[in-house]
């Protein structure tokens, strides 16, 4: 009932999922496994069931799907790269954005608080087309001419929500840290600096990392979302794929095929993550 | 209202508090306290919940500061804007009643991060001190536990160490023993014995009746911000004239 | 009210620094624009209701003594989780919706399920996942012995669940609930991908058309931010409203 | 702005947006490489340059900004001719191909007339530019979707009657079974030309007259026939006439 | 080991309770427990934590079924599996250490709920009834205060006033002052005194000894999950037995 380690986050669906009820221990990892396997039944049905629609003399699903899966690993790489660039950029820039929540100046704590809550407002996918169409294709930085690719806008485009999530996050983790700790050093005469990169942050580290990862497999999930502003990531190339074939059995087993590569990635990341949660909980 | 007939009342006070008051918002917390506090001197403040104790003992290291009144701790004034409150900590080591400790380090952590990281003392220096004050406190093997591995009584006597690290002249203590429970709120009470009987200068502020009257040198009883009585632990506990504070000893006894 | 002059002045701008605001000087723009506020509102409202009772049903299946009824609830809530709600929202709508729909008499195919509809399933699944674990959490953090003090007081299981849990709960999972709804708010503008005609959709449209991408890229982000904006505020006063004074939850 | 054509030669290398999913124009083969008949344009134009080739993914919603922008160098990307456009991007004559659009509708639709979609659903690509006309004169109540693929889906499971479109890309459709209840039943209408585009302001200066003397060479050598025929594309009436009149003017 | 010589056993005693057995998982936490509580009684159990003290009486109002014995309530065996639970509540107030209070009612709300809706009385008799309760519990003019709003000592009387809205015949208690601060829990005992003058039946769990003395009829220790000794006050207190129970007699008081 008590607000619990991750009590101040504003952002309940970044608060690590908790598997089972009260009377339901299933062994995690067997249940996990059970899900990527029905997934990836699914996935062969829906497969066979078009190889049983699909005319003879065409090459078979699952030969399909094989022939255009290098292409898709590629789009997928993609996904993961600007997954990861999008949550590095977003974390740095959202840590001094949730620094300057805190600030004892007034018109800085302010103006992160509204720029923490306008990013925050705004639909993922409106700040993708904005960075998408709005960012010019290249920048010149002191004289030389840096090209801006697609997929790197796009990158910037996710990082902003991300930034205010991380603030949030920020925030949220060193308002959690009880007062005391705060008093505690006071009167050990520490300075508000040495106590916010000493004591405080030290241990909203701890109290982020879950809820942080969370926000990762959050971004993972959006990144599809680039196809939408025309990258090439990985729905990009199954839709491109589906056209080229222009058979259209092969959505359900090809759009089937792409939810498993991200379950795939996702799933492990989310029980890492309530891994991670219960062993800092017992603490 | 000034203390007199103190046992060691020879030279300036090292603590004196003038007429002290201080509200928060509209709450008057403190309503003119005064009280001196020698050289060696332990003074035990005790009261109902709500009296003002706490903030007392955070105005003295100016963790709260004061609307009105003056505060002088070892010559300096507290209540001095210009005053340096790094300077003034330094020299007064403060115990909470939540220990407080910093929970990402170990024990011995705990003791050694403020001389090292504020008085820029020496790391091996530092340890080897930090070691002589965990077996002070009795903690000995417990060098690298972690606070959150320590039962509530270890903790606290960490604490203990933790601010006599600082080489303080004077230890506020804010009611160390109350968030324990029963069997180790002796371990503590010991500790701070040995301490007032080693001569630091001492300001408790306690609910263990038995502790104020065999430790202090003078008892203090506050209600509503303000002194109602005090004395030696002697007279106070025997013949306190004041109605409230019968009360309340009667209530607690 | 005759609004003509303030349309007029908008035609008028464009003439002369160049702003192309057709939203508001172009009959047409002007009215599929509004159309898809509407529709965006609309979506909004009917996400957030299905998503709330899709949260109901599964944590009451996911309290049920049947071991297979869990499973399934537990791997719904796992795969809408981990996958990618564009994806989902693709999967669901061109490789179920074949499989939903039906030749009439005259041998026309016609889908069961429109688009709107299947952007309202879609998400509602999706952030009801989200939803199922939220109050199921909110259940699990009431103290059983408020419920154990209940039940001394004579009151049966179901009463107790009735009168004391079950607000409870709700007020424990408000906060993380609200957040969730919020999000889903937001999350509605994919539904842009199955040519649902909200504002997103139509904004491309505009902006294909008029080619006046920054100007209907500002006004669309500061409707949305608006429109986010009047969500959070009116679920931080059902909070408040909802808030029993002196209880941490 | 650097000239564009001093900029590719420096580069070495020429960027064309081109469609991904509009077989048989442009769309992916396995490997994941843009073919069909406008790359085949584009690298034509390479070669003339002696330059390499780099095709960039464009969908009719972005493939203006692209070019806008510089992303692009070059824009061959199924995009009919419009005044309108040609006040944002630099058209330039003459031009390579022409559509017109139809509706692709079940047989059974019965659709005789554009009157008759009034109200009804139908399908379209967003970005075309006959979407808003279509809708405004005959009351069309459009579904567009990003990709030519999704527009089939929806309508073979009957998310809208018919799909709105260039008649080009219909004609390879109903020469397959799969399409075989399926009819392009109305009078073509606005049939327009395609475009290809470079940046508004080079359409004067040396690189659009280059692409400008790149068209008319391939319509004399009846260069975009043979593509036309590679491609299996129905041959077109317009591409013919284009043919007929270069080879006139050069004699 | 059956209880004699108490004050007002004429008739069949209210409770009954014989050899109860009782073990969660492989704990025995009962084995063997049988003491009689005559109408308007009221004892005391004391006794080491972990003893089965809790148990017991959660036994008594079936919170928690028994594995062997027999424990019969106003003559209905409550390990009867035919038995109406909700009909035997209604007879058995209880009060929990955690006062257990529904967080989302106010004061009066609390008092009034069970009534209610569970005995569906009359809305507005419960109400007079309810400030009735409020006032003998000395809670004026907090009715409509909600429990996070109350102290602990607050709190614990609106839980009692709660449960004697349902009018039950017997009270039990399991250590409702152990979680309060030293100054409210007299406000909760002397609630507790007056009820037992009253009259009422009550089953008492407390660590105060000078309460236990002062208010039971009978004085009941356990350890490990049975009686090891018991007896009136006077001479359970002055002159107890069994070597645990001395034990235990001289750290407490
Ligand atoms: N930072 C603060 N802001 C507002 N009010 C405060 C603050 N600190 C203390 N108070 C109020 O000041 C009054 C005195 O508090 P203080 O903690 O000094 O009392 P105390 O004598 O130490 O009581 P206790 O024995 O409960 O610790 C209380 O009513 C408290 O609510
Ligand atoms: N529901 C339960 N499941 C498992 N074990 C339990 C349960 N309830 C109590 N126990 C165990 O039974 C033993 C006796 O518990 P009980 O609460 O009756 O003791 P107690 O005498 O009331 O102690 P205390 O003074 O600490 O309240 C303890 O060891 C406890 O851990
Ligand atoms: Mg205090
Ligand atoms: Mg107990």
């Amino acid at each position: 009932m008590r607000a619990g380690p991750y009590g101040t986050t504003d952002l309940p669906v970044l608060l690590p999922f908790r598997p089972g009820a009260r009377g339901a221990a299933e062994p995690a990892p067997g249940l996990g496994a059970a899900w990527g396997v029905a997934l990836a039944l699914v996935f062969a049905l829906s497969a066979g069931i078009a190889e049983a629609q699909s005319d003879a003399g065409r090459p078979s699903t699952v030969a399909t799907i094989l022939k255009w899966t290098p292409l898709l690993a590629q789009g997928f790489a993609l996904n993961i790269l600007i997954s990861f660039l999008a949550m590095a950029i977003g974390t740095a820039a959202g840590t001094v954005l949730g620094l300057c929540q805190i600030s004892l100046l007034p018109p800085v704590r302010t103006g992160s608080w509204f720029m923490t809550q306008f990013f925050r407002n705004s639909p993922w996918l409106v700040l993708l087309f904005y960075c998408m169409l709005l960012l010019p294709f290249e920048v010149n930085v002191g004289g030389h001419i840096v090209p801006l690719p697609d997929w790197f806008k796009a990158t910037v485009g996710l990082a902003l929500p991300v930034m205010a999530n991380v603030s949030e996050l920020v925030r949220g983790a060193i308002r959690s840290i009880p007062f005391g700790q705060w008093e505690a050093a006071d009167a050990l005469a520490f300075s508000r600096r040495q106590i916010l990169w000493m004591i405080i942050l030290p241990q909203c580290v701890k109290r982020m990392t879950p809820p942080w990862m969370n926000l990762y497999a959050i971004l993972t999930v959006a990144t599809p979302l680039c196809s939408i502003v025309g990258v090439n990531e990985a729905m990009t190339l199954t839709g491109d794929a589906l056209a080229a074939e222009a058979r259209n059995e092969l959505l359900v087993p090809m759009y089937a095929y792409l939810l498993l590569w991200f379950f795939l990635y996702c799933y492990p990341i989310s029980r890492a993550t309530v891994a991670l949660e219960k062993r800092f909980a017992v603490k | 209202m000034s203390p007199a007939g103190h046992v060691t009342r020879t030279e300036a006070p090292l603590i004196h508090i003038a007429d002290v008051h201080k509200s928060f918002g509209k709450v008057e917390v403190l309503k003119g306290v005064s009280l001196d506090v020698a050289k060696g001197e332990v003074i035990c403040v005790i009261g109902p919940s709500g009296s003002g104790k706490s903030t007392l003992l955070r105005c003295i290291n100016a963790l709260v500061p004061i609307d009105r009144g003056s505060i002088v701790v070892d010559g300096q004034e507290v209540n001095d804007p210009r005053l340096d409150k790094l300077q003034l900590r330094r020299k007064v080591g403060m115990v909470f009643q939540q220990y407080n400790l910093f929970p990402h380090r170990t024990a011995i952590e705990n003791v050694m991060m403020a001389p090292i990281h504020v008085l820029k003392q020496d790391r091996r220096e530092v340890e080897s001190r930090a070691r002589r004050l965990i077996a002070k406190v009795r903690l000995e093997g417990k060098e690298d536990a972690y606070p959150g591995e320590l039962s509530g009584g270890q903790q606290q006597r960490v604490a203990i160490a933790r601010s006599l690290a600082m080489n303080p002249e004077i230890m506020l203590f804010d009611e160390v023993t109350a968030a324990l429970d029963p069997e180790t709120v002796k371990e503590v009470l010991v500790t701070i014995r040995e301490l007032a009987e080693e001569g630091m200068t001492c300001a408790i502020v306690t609910h263990e009746m038995g502790f104020a009257r065999e430790v202090a040198d003078h008892v203090y009883f506050t209600d509503r911000g303000v002194i109602v009585e005090h004395g030696p632990p002697r007279e106070f506990f025997a013949q306190a004239k004041d109605p409230r504070t019968r009360q309340f000893l009667s209530q607690i006894l | 009210m005759d609004l003509t002059p303030l349309w007029e002045w908008f035609r008028w701008l464009y003439g002369a620094t160049g702003v192309k605001l057709t939203i508001f000087y172009d009959a047409f723009d002007r009215q599929r624009f509004f159309d898809g506020f509407l529709t965006s509102v609309r979506l909004q409202a009917a996400c957030l209701v299905s998503s709330v009772v899709v949260g109901v049903v599964g944590a009451w299946l996911q309290g049920s003594r049947l071991k297979p009824v869990r499973l399934a609830v537990q791997g719904y809530i796992q795969f809408f989780r981990n996958t990618p709600p564009l994806v989902q929202l693709y999967f669901f709508y061109f490789a179920l919706g074949y499989y939903l729909s039906y030749m009439t008499d005259e041998g026309l195919r016609v889908a069961l399920v429109s688009n709107f509809a299947w952007a309202v399933i879609c998400l509602s699944l999706y952030a009801g996942a989200f939803n199922v674990e939220i109050f199921r959490a909110g259940i699990e953090a009431v103290p059983k012995e408020t419920i154990e003090a209940a039940e001394a007081l004579g009151y049966s299981r179901l009463r107790a669940y009735v009168y004391i849990l079950l607000p409870l709960a709700f007020r424990i999972s408000l906060p993380a609930l609200n957040n969730n709804l919020v999000n889903l708010v937001k999350t509605t503008t994919i539904s842009y991908a199955i040519a649902v005609p909200e504002m997103l959709y139509v904004a491309n449209q505009i902006w294909s058309d008029e080619v006046n991408v920054p100007e209907m890229m500002n006004v669309l982000l500061v409707i949305y931010v608006s429109l986010v904006g009047v969500v959070v505020w009116i679920m931080h006063k059902w909070e408040r409203a909802l808030r029993v004074p002196g209880y941490v939850s | 702005a650097a000239q564009t054509l001093d900029k590719i030669k420096q580069r070495g290398v020429i960027v064309v947006g081109s469609k991904a999913d509009y077989k048989p124009f442009g769309f992916r083969d396995p490997s994941g490489k843009i073919v069909g008949f406008e790359p085949d344009m584009a690298a034509d134009v390479a070669k003339k340059l002696g330059v390499k080739l780099e095709l960039e993914a464009v969908v009719s919603s972005n493939r203006m900004q692209f070019l806008q922008q510089g992303k692009i160098d070059l824009m061959i990307a199924t995009m009919n001719d419009k005044p309108d456009r040609r006040q944002v991007v630099g058209i330039i004559e003459p031009l390579y191909y022409a559509s017109g659009v139809n509706v692709l509708a079940a047989k059974k639709a019965g659709l005789k007339t554009w009157e008759q979609l009034k109200g009804k659903k139908v399908c379209g690509i967003q970005g075309a530019w006959y979407n808003k006309p279509v809708a405004e004169k005959y009351g069309a109540d459009f579904i567009s979707f990003k990709g030519q693929a999704e527009v089939e889906t929806a309508l073979l499971q009957g998310n809208c009657i018919g799909w709105v479109y260039d008649d080009t890309a219909f004609a390879e459709r109903l020469a397959d079974a799969k399409w075989k209840d399926y009819e392009m039943s109305l009078p073509t209408i606005m049939e327009e030309p395609w475009g290809l585009a470079v940046r508004l302001e080079e359409r004067e200066g040396p690189w659009g007259k280059f692409m400008s003397d790149m068209i008319k060479e391939w319509h004399r050598t009846g260069r975009l026939i043979e593509l036309e025929k590679k491609w299996k594309i129905p041959a077109s009436a317009y591409l013919k006439k284009m043919h007929e009149e270069a080879k006139k003017a050069k004699s």
